[in-house]
Parts: C-alpha cells; structure tokens; sequence
C-alpha cells in the first residue's frame, strides 16, 4: 500500500472527527459517546439517501419513460423530498375506526427500529462498522427476519381486507426469500470462513496486480450474488415482486390504511431495507468499501461503498423501470423451483471450488456447472406449461 | 435462456433513459406554463362572437336568427332577439342580440354552431385558459365577454379568416352590385332617356 | 363481505345456481372489484366470487357511466349527434365518426368523393394504431409494469393526437366527418406531417416490442391465461382482435368491403391460442398493419372535394327507412343502426359498441384463473367505459 | 445481577404473562414475541451472541410467524365469546407448575457440578461450527434427518390435499 497522508486522512475522516468529538468528553464517557456519534451518523445519514434517492428514483425512471420526472421543488427538482415531508407531516392520520390503534401504531415503529438496526454491522468503510461483531452476518438476518413482524402488525391491525392479505403475501414472500437470502450468504461465509462481515471485506480486499479479489469474480460468487439480488429485490418488496403492494389487486397492500407520516414511516423502512440489503450485498459479493482497481484506493474507502450501494440501488429502479409484475403463484414457484434449488447447487460449488485447490481446473469445472445447471433448470424446471415465443399467420 | 427477455428489456429502458437527454423525439413533454406549442391552425376550445370595426356590440355580425341555439347539441347557447334592428355590414336592418350567453362548462367544443351559422358570426377561440374560482357566473360568458373582432380571429386562424373575409367581400360585393343596379333600374325607371344615373356610362 | 355457501337466489337477477366451495370446506369469499378499485377500467365493477384466489364467479357491474346517449340521439337533429359519437369510445372518436356517417350516408344515399374516403381510412387507421398501442400499455400497467410501456405508447399516440389537433381541431373529440365527407380538407403539410410520423412508427413497434414480447414474466402471465374459444367467441358475438386472436378469420374490412378498403393491401394476423398473449400480439401485428395502410393512404390520396356537393348541414332530412352501418373498429364491429321517419332527427338510434359485447365472455374467461388474472384479463379485453355504459 | 438484567427479565416476565391473560389471540402472539425478544437480549447480556441471533431469526423471524399465521388461517383471530380462561384452567396450572418444578429442579442440579467461574468464557462461531460437526455431530444429524422428513412429509400431505381438491 502506497498510499499518502493526505488520503488516510480522507479516508479515516469521519473515525477522527468522532474521536475529536468524544474527546471532549471525560475517558470514561468516551466508549459510550463513540457508539451515540455512531448513531447520530447512522440515523442522520440514511434518511437523508433515503429522500435523495426518492427524487432520483422519480427522475430515473422518468426518464426511462421519457418524462422529466419532478422538477418543480428546488433547482432541478431536488428539494421534492422536503415537499413530501412536510405534506406527510401535516397531513392528517387517519385511523381507521376499527383498528387495532396500539398495534397500529406500532407498527411502522417497529419496522424503522429494526430496519436501523441493520446498519450496525455494515462496515461502511475502513475501520467503519459500527459495532464488528463476531456473528455480524447472523445479527443482520436476524434483524431483517423481524421486520416481517412488523408487516404483520400492520396489515393485521389495519382492519383491512386488503392491508391483511398483503402482509400475509408480504410474509409469505419474505420467508420464502430469506432463506435463498441466508443459503446465498453462506457461499461466502465458507470461503471467508467467517460471519464477521469486516473479514468477509478484508478477505476480498487483496488483489493480484490491477484486480481485487472480489467474490463477484468467482463462478460461485456470480451466481450467488445473482440469487442473492433476486432475493434481495424480493425480499425489499421491489418490483418484479411488488406482489405485497401490487395496485391492480390489492390497493397498496400492507400499508393500505396508514397516512401521513406513518406512512412516510413505511416508505423509510422500505428504503433503508433496501439500502442494507445493498450495503450487505455489497459487502458479501462486491468487496465492499474496497477500489475496483488497485490503484484506485487513494479514493477514500466509504466513497467506494457508497458508490456501490447506489449502483445497486440504480439497478433496482432500472429493473422497476423495465418489468411488470408476477402472479403470487409463479412468485412462489419461482422461489422454491429455482432459486432455492440452484442456490443449493450453488453451495455444493463452492465446497468444490473450496477443496479443489489453486488453478484453472476449478474455474473451468464450477463455471461449467453452474451454466449447465442454470440453462437446464430455466429450461425445464420451471415451465409447467409450454411457454415462449410464438409465430402468427396472417389471412389475406 | 432464462431472463434474457428482461435483459433485452433492460437494454431498451436504458437506450431511452439515456436517449431522452439527448433526442427531442423521446423527450416530446413541453414544460407548459413556461413554454408553449403554439396552438394549431384548426384548433378549437370555445366559440366567440365576431364584430367588425372598433364597436364590439355594434359591429357584430350575429344577427340573432337562432339556428346556433337550436343545432346547438348539448344546448349551452341562450339568445335573446333584439326589439329593434340595426343596420349589418352591408348596411341591411337586421336584428341584433339582445342577449347572448354561453355555458362554457356545458358547452362541449364541437364547433356545430359555427358550421351552422349563415353569417360567419360565431368562431371558435383557441384561448384554453379559462380557470376561474366562480363555478357558476364565471363560466357563464354574456356577449360582451364573447365579442371578439374580427383582427383577433385573423390572428388565430389566419388562413379561415382570410378565406371568410374574402366569401363576406365577395357576398358584399353582390349585394352592392344588386343595390347599384336596383337603384339603376329605379334611376332608369323614374327617369328615362336620362344621362346622370350614378356610375351609368359617360 | 359474507361467506357464500348456499346462496338464496339472489334479488338483482342474478339467478345462476349458488356456487359453493367444490371441496366444500373452503369458504367463499366475495369481493366487489371498482368502481373505485385502483385497478378497473374506469367505472366498472366485477363482483368476484373467490375459493382461495381462483374465481368461481365474476359478474360484471356497468352502467356508472350511462348518459343515455341512444334516447338523446333519437330527440337531436342527426348532425347534433355526430359529437357525442366521439364521447363512446374517447380513444377513437374517428372511427366512431366514420361508423356513425356511414349508417346516415346509407341512410341518405349519399356519396363520399374519392378524396375524403381516403382521408377516413387515412385517419381511422392512425386511430387504430394509437389505440392499441395504448390498450397494450395498459395492459402491461394492469400486470405492474410501473407505466413504462405505457408511456411509450403515450408518447406515440401523442404525435398521432398532435396529427388530429392540426387536422380537426380537438385531440380526442374530433367530430370530423359529416355526412358524404369530411370537414375540413387535409393540406399537404399535413399529409407530410403524417408521413413523418409514420415512417417513426415501424421503429416504435419495434422498441415496444423488444421491450415486451420476449419478457419473461409477461409470458408467464399471458400465456394460457383467459382463453377464449373460437366457437364461444362466434356464438357470443365478440369481434375484433380478440376474435382475432381466437383463430376467427373475421375483418370486416375484408369481409364488408365497406370505405375503399379493397385498393389496400394488408393482411389479417390471426392467433392460435385465443389467449391474453395473441391477444396482445394480434394487437401489435394489426398495428404494423395499420402503420402500412397509413403509408399507402398518403402516397395514393388524389385531389378532389371532400364533400358529397348534395349534402347539406341545415335542415337535414332523409327519407323513410332504416340502415345499419359497420366498420371495424380498433375493437370491434363498430355498427349504428338508425331508422328514420323522415323528420330531422331519427326514429330509432341503436349503437352496437363492440367493447360491451367482449365484454360479456369476462366470465368464461376469467373461471378458474386467479383474481390477479381476471384483472388482466379484463385488460386484455381492451373496453372503454363510455362506450360500454353509452 | 446488573439492573439491566432485572429489566430484561421484567419485559420477558411481562411478556409470558400477556401472552396468557390477553384477549385477542393475536395480542398474545405478539406478547410472546416480545417475549422471545427479551429472552433474545438475555442471551446478549450474557455475551452470547450467536445463541441470541439465532433465538430472534428463529423465534421471531419465524416461530412467531408460524403462530401468528395458524392464528390467523384458522379465524383465530376473532374476539372469543366466553372469557380467557377455560372451564379446566387448574389443570393447565397444575400441568405448568409441574414443568416449572422440573426444569427448576435440573437447573438447580446442574448449577451445583459446574464450578464458579467470574471469567466469560469467549466462544467464538467458529468453535460452535466446530463443535456442531465435530463432538454432536450425530445429534445434529439425527435432528437433521429428522426436519427433513418432516418437510417430506409435509410436502406430500398438501399434494394429497391438492390432488383432492382437483
């Protein structure tokens, strides 16, 4: 590492003004005021994504549309977020008369908490994880495993035929998806041989010449981070798999009957889970905060992670842009006939990539399989009834 | 292979992401209060009333007859009739209407009253901002809000109106040269064997 | 909503016999579907009968719309319709024009010069085409697609409106046509015009076609999905591209010879599965049709009147009789069936609106199919609601 | 005995007992999950980290969610009519206070082998790994052979149930 001054300095910018900041504190205060700087970091940071990434969301896929997108609110639209802010605030909260008001209010309470709480284990950058647990990858699935609650408190309390069987199609989807989440993960985990997710990132940080080490760049790691993203963008109820919030059957699913901020609440929740899933995703397949290339590490390292968490968060707009919904059914076809098999298959891989040594024998026996097997269950695994391209004849 | 539709899909939504920075055929919206198509030559919103000269009630060309009123398809035009006539542009008496109001929130922009109107009187605008916070008596245009001259509606169907001018010239025209040789006739009539008729030969 | 398991006959004469859960310890479960469901076409209403979420039972809800259009036609003057005809289907009130002026010419024995017949088939295939690219968009909205088809149909059909506001003078409400031609003549600035936007279109079609007709996830939602039989769909009277796409070789430009529709060459797109997918495809083949029709329109379209000298706008009366008056319209058979008794407006007025004759097979379709189906396919139906409820 | 184990044990103890005493069914389910929360955080105190993620991905990422659906596809989520407590409430009691006598009794059992130990053992994931596939690793074998068929079998009860409904 050759790497000057200046750019550790950018790079460990933020654990120095924290540890600035703390040390006006007396010593014995100082672990604690480390963690609460943390927070406020966390808690201030991603919100604030959270509304840039709605307007750029918007202007995306208008332009995909060919439309401007909003552009109204602020130089080129950019201050649409505090417009809906403000209109979500003053808005009134209108709860319906015969729900559940406790649980109701809990509800999206809940889901931002936990949601939070994901972002403890993310290391953000170098030597910037909140709290580097050992079982960082299990905390995180565990935290993620319990906004489901919340979907169900939601749609349950609602009092609401539709708010009720969007949360059960919400969780139904979310468990069918988290556990090709986990199964996806845990290729990772074998190679890294850790839950730790600061030594999943150190582990993909070397790089032979140019290159890093990225899991992405394995047979494996494609087709793992390639599940990983379909159940990832099933798992933040993103389309193709809106299903939970799909208008054209169910209103707008769990959070039919929640208004102003608490429904504000829940577009937070469903953003900041789809950061974390990036950021995790990121994390697990694309190095992390670490450069593409080598010699692009004088860039401070949050900037990198940060680049790749909106990268991914582009392609879930691009992919909303571009595709229509499934069926709930073919939803779950999809989930237990393919994905969940070949993740599965994926895992066996990679204990063969894992035990078969050093050379390009493995690069070549995982690479055909994992093909073979993906052109073969898209062929076959999943068609019940024949589909595809058909021809048409035409009468004079 | 499985996804490669949604891939091609994928690659479309990013040529008109990236096409609608730069080709105006993908990007066709027009910012509307700032900017502005200019309206069509054939574009119709509201009829308004056509007068000729500076008088908007005196120069009006409607003559009160009732056919508008009566095609009139969902029946959004009241005409009163004038008591007393006064005289039209080529100087005939005619009847003028008292009265003249047009629900413009029941009137549906079919341009019925202006294909049935025998004296080029009725017009249709291409004004389309029309908003007002009066839901009764603001949509409600009585004729001095209707009365638009004859310059204003050259200047938004040119090509109509030049063409209308000339069929009101020409109709004038005859009628003139009906009067002249009516009045020729008279001329010749009361005074045979006389020479001084107006515009009779030299 | 209530349970459903052994239903009394029902008041509003529904009298099909109570459906009750086939394995018996389902229960029912009924669910009103619109008018103000985020998903229906405009004001309609399904009342779907649920085991699960396979329907068992659908039955349609209209007339939130009703404006009595055929008793107002009867008390008004036959020109004093001819707007309201652009109101049925306000996607195209061209072809609503054309059928309408047809049953009066017939009506009237009147002629259409040479000029304006071209100029009819000119804009009534523009129509078409702009109404199925937007019926393809919504249906691709229907199955979630976040308006990107739809607003690339929008973005097409805006040029093709654009054509409309410079010729007659409205976007949707045309009211062009009159009885023996039409309105205004077309100038060659806007036979230009046209041509432009139509050498466009094939590379339109295209694009929407790469976007959609491989995809995946539309397959599996399409295909096999809301099949209609041919025979059901003769014997129910469905017409247009959904008979179409049932395998019914069935164009009444071909069959009725109506217009000039003879000097063109086109050919008919006929599906073979008769479901959602054909649906959607016979749709987009007719488009590229249609772009070929336009194409032939503009080049042959000769110099003459654009109206039947006999015809007159005031005082207008035909003599003794009746007549019937179809085209094929964007969705069907498009007929007005006018008697007169020689006064100024007509006897009887009859509109036979194709999009309420679909319609009434939603239920063989939707059976046993999932609720998010019977969206779909009442989708793949194409209907506008101001014609169905007239 | 820190006060923040005091306060665990009053959410965990206020949990159990809502679970019981609630009206609505899925009042319960969610007090039981709060429940399993405090026993989760228990496990944290304690410096057991994986034990404690794995209680709440297990507990509350699915326990409580297979309970709160059963609840629910049974149509248990309606008020009940006649009060919480059944006719044979003491039975219950009794059969719970003679569970409790046996778990106390191990426990105070067990508490007397185990030498007193102030250090915190550190037990890493990986030692957990190791000792799974290593020392129990026919235990865990059993119980995986055993889910799996389970999972079969509850596979092939909803085909027969599909084929009958067809």
């Amino acid at each position: 590492m050759t790497t000057t001054p200046a750019s550790v300095t950018a790079d460990q910018i933020f654990i120095l003004l924290r540890d600035w900041l703390a040390g006006f504190l007396p010593a014995g205060l100082r672990t604690a005021a480390d963690v609460v700087l943390g927070v406020i970091a966390i808690v201030a940071v991603f919100p604030a994504l959270f509304a840039l990434t709605t307007v750029f969301e918007r202007k995306g896929l208008g332009r995909m549309q060919n439309r401007l997108g909003p552009n109204r609110v602020g130089p080129y639209g950019l201050f649409q977020p505090i417009a809906d802010g403000i209109k979500a605030l003053i808005k009134e909260d209108v709860v319906p008369l015969r729900a559940d008001t406790v649980v109701h209010f809990l509800a999206p309470l809940t889901l931002v908490v936990a949601v939070f709480m994901e972002f403890a284990v993310l290391p953000m950058g170098r030597n910037m994880a909140l709290v580097d647990m050992d079982a960082g990858l299990l905390f995180f699935f565990a935290m993620s495993a319990s906004t489901e609650l919340s979907v169900f408190m939601a749609g349950w309390s609602s009092r609401n035929k539709y708010s009720l069987l969007g949360a059960m199609r919400a969780i139904a989807q979310m468990i069918s998806y988290e556990v090709v989440l986990v199964l996806s993960s845990i290729s990772v985990v074998m190679i890294a041989g850790s839950l730790k997710l600061t030594k999943i990132v150190a582990e993909q940080n070397q790089y032979s010449g140019q290159f890093p080490h990225w899991y992405v760049f394995t047979p494996w790691g494609v087709a793992a981070a390639l599940m990983y993203a379909i159940a990832a963008t099933a798992e933040t109820n993103r389309s193709p798999f809106d299903l939970p919030e799909g208008e054209s059957e169910l209103v707008a699913g769990y959070h039919t009957e929640y208004s102003g901020f608490k429904f504000a609440l829940f577009f937070l929740g469903e953003y900041l889970a789809m950061f974390a899933i990036s950021g995790l995703g990121v994390t697990l397949f694309l190095g992390g905060w670490s450069a593409p290339l080598q010699s692009l590490n004088v860039i401070p390292s949050w900037v990198w992670f940060f680049a790749k968490v909106m990268l991914c968060i582009f392609v879930f707009i691009w992919v909303r842009g571009t595709v229509p919904r499934l069926r709930q059914d073919q939803l779950m076809n999809f989930a237990w006939k393919f994905v969940l098999p070949f993740t599965l298959l994926d895992l066996v891989v990679t204990a063969l990539w894992r035990f078969m040594g050093q050379g390009w024998l493995r690069w070549i026996v995982c690479t055909l399989i994992l093909a073979a097997a993906y052109v073969l269950m898209g062929r076959f695994g999943l068609r019940e009834e024949r589909m595809g391209r058909r021809s048409y004849r035409y009468a004079e | 292979m499985l996804g490669e539709g949604i891939l091609k899909g994928m690659l479309e939504t990013a040529r008109n992401f990236f096409g609608s920075y730069v080709s105006k055929e993908r990007l066709t919206t027009v910012e509307y209060p700032e900017k502005r198509i200019p309206a069509f030559a054939n574009a119709r919103v509201f009829p308004f009333l056509v007068y000729d000269g500076s008088d908007s009630l005196g120069g009006m060309r409607c003559v009160a007859c009732q056919i508008c009123e009566k095609e009139c398809p969902p029946k959004c035009i009241y005409i009163e009739k004038s008591k007393d006539k006064k005289p039209d542009y080529v100087g005939k008496p005619q009847f003028y209407p008292a009265r003249f109001d047009i629900d413009i929130s029941v009137c549906m922009s079919c341009q019925i009253c202006v294909e049935v109107c025998p004296f080029e009187a009725i017009k249709m605008d291409t004004e389309f901002e029309l908003a007002t916070d009066d839901r009764f008596g603001g949509l409600l245009y009585d004729r001095e809000q209707l009365a638009k001259s004859n310059e204003y509606y050259h200047s938004i169907h040119p090509a109509e109106a030049n063409e209308v001018d000339a069929r009101l010239a020409e109709e004038k025209a005859k009628v003139e040269a009906r009067a002249k040789a009516a009045a020729q006739a008279a001329a010749a009539k009361t005074a045979p064997g006389s020479s001084e008729t107006p515009g009779g030969g030299s | 909503m209530s349970i459903a398991e052994t239903k009394p006959e029902r008041a509003d004469g529904w009298n099909r016999p109570p459906v009750t859960a086939p394995d018996g310890d389902g229960e029912l479960l009924e669910v009103s579907m619109g008018p103000h469901h985020p998903s229906t076409h405009g004001v309609f209403r399904m009342d779907v009968t649920l085991d699960g979420e396979r329907v068992v039972r659908l039955k349609p809800g209209f007339g939130y719309l009703h404006r009595n259009h055929e008793k107002i036609a009867e008390g008004a003057a036959y020109l004093a319709s001819m707007p309201y005809t652009d109101r049925l289907d306000y996607f195209c009130s061209l072809t609503n024009n054309w059928a309408y002026a047809l049953a009066v010419e017939k009506l009237a024995g009147q002629e259409v010069p040479e000029r304006a017949q071209y100029i009819r088939v000119l804009l009534a295939e523009l129509t078409r085409i702009q109404n199925h690219a937007s019926s393809i968009g919504f249906l691709a909205q229907e199955m979630g697609a976040s308006g990107t088809p739809l607003m690339y149909a929008f973005r097409e059909r805006e040029k093709i409106l654009d054509l409309f506001e410079s010729l007659t003078g409205s976007r949707m409400m045309c009211n062009y046509m009159r009885f023996g031609g039409c309105r205004v003549d077309v100038s060659s600035d806007w036979l230009d015009a046209t041509s432009k936007v139509v050498a466009a279109l094939p590379e339109f079609a295209d694009e929407f076609e790469a976007l959609l007709t491989s995809n995946e996830i539309l397959m599996a939602r399409c295909q096999g999905v809301g099949v209609l039989k041919p025979d059901l769909a003769v014997n129910a009277g469905v017409s247009g591209p959904m008979l179409r796409a049932s395998g019914v070789n069935y164009d009444i430009r071909k069959v009725d010879h109506y217009g000039i529709y003879d000097r063109f060459k086109f050919r008919v797109p006929l599906g073979d599965h008769g479901d959602i997918y054909d649906r959607y495809m016979v749709r987009v083949l007719e488009m590229r049709e249609s772009i070929a029709i336009v194409a032939q329109a503009v080049r042959d379209i000769p110099a003459g009147p654009i109206m039947d000298a006999k015809a007159k706008i005031r005082g207008f009366r035909p003599k003794p009789g009746e007549a019937y008056g179809r085209i094929e319209g964007p969705k069907g058979e498009l007929g007005f069936y006018l008697i007169s008794d020689g006064g100024p407006n007509p006897y009887r007025y009859r509109v036979r609106p194709p999009s309420l004759i679909n319609l009434t097979v939603l239920e063989d379709m939707c059976l046993g199919h999932n609720v998010a189906d019977a969206v779909l396919i009442l989708g793949s139906v194409d209907i506008v609601l101001g014609e169905v409820d007239r | 005995m820190s006060p923040v184990f005091y306060i665990l044990a009053a959410i965990t103890l206020a949990g159990g007992l809502a679970a019981v005493v609630l009206k609505r069914l899925v009042h319960c389910a969610l007090a039981v999950t709060a429940a399993f929360a405090g026993l989760a955080l228990l496990y944290l105190q304690l410096d057991a980290q994986f034990v404690a993620f794995a209680q709440i991905l297990v507990y509350i990422g699915a326990v409580a969610i297979l309970i709160v659906f059963a609840i629910l596809l049974t149509r248990g989520s309606d008020l009940p009519k006649e009060g919480v407590f059944s006719r044979t409430w003491f039975v219950g009691l009794v059969i719970a206070a003679a569970v409790f006598a046996v778990l106390a009794w191990t426990v105070v059992q067990s508490l007397r082998g185990v030498p007193q130990q102030t250090a915190v053992p550190a037990v890493a994931v990986r030692d957990i790994g190791n000792m799974l596939v290593g020392r129990y690793v026919l235990p865990l074998e059993i119980v995986a052979l055993l889910l799996t068929a389970a999972t079969i079998g509850a596979v092939i009860a909803a085909m027969h149930q599909k084929e009958g409904r067809q």
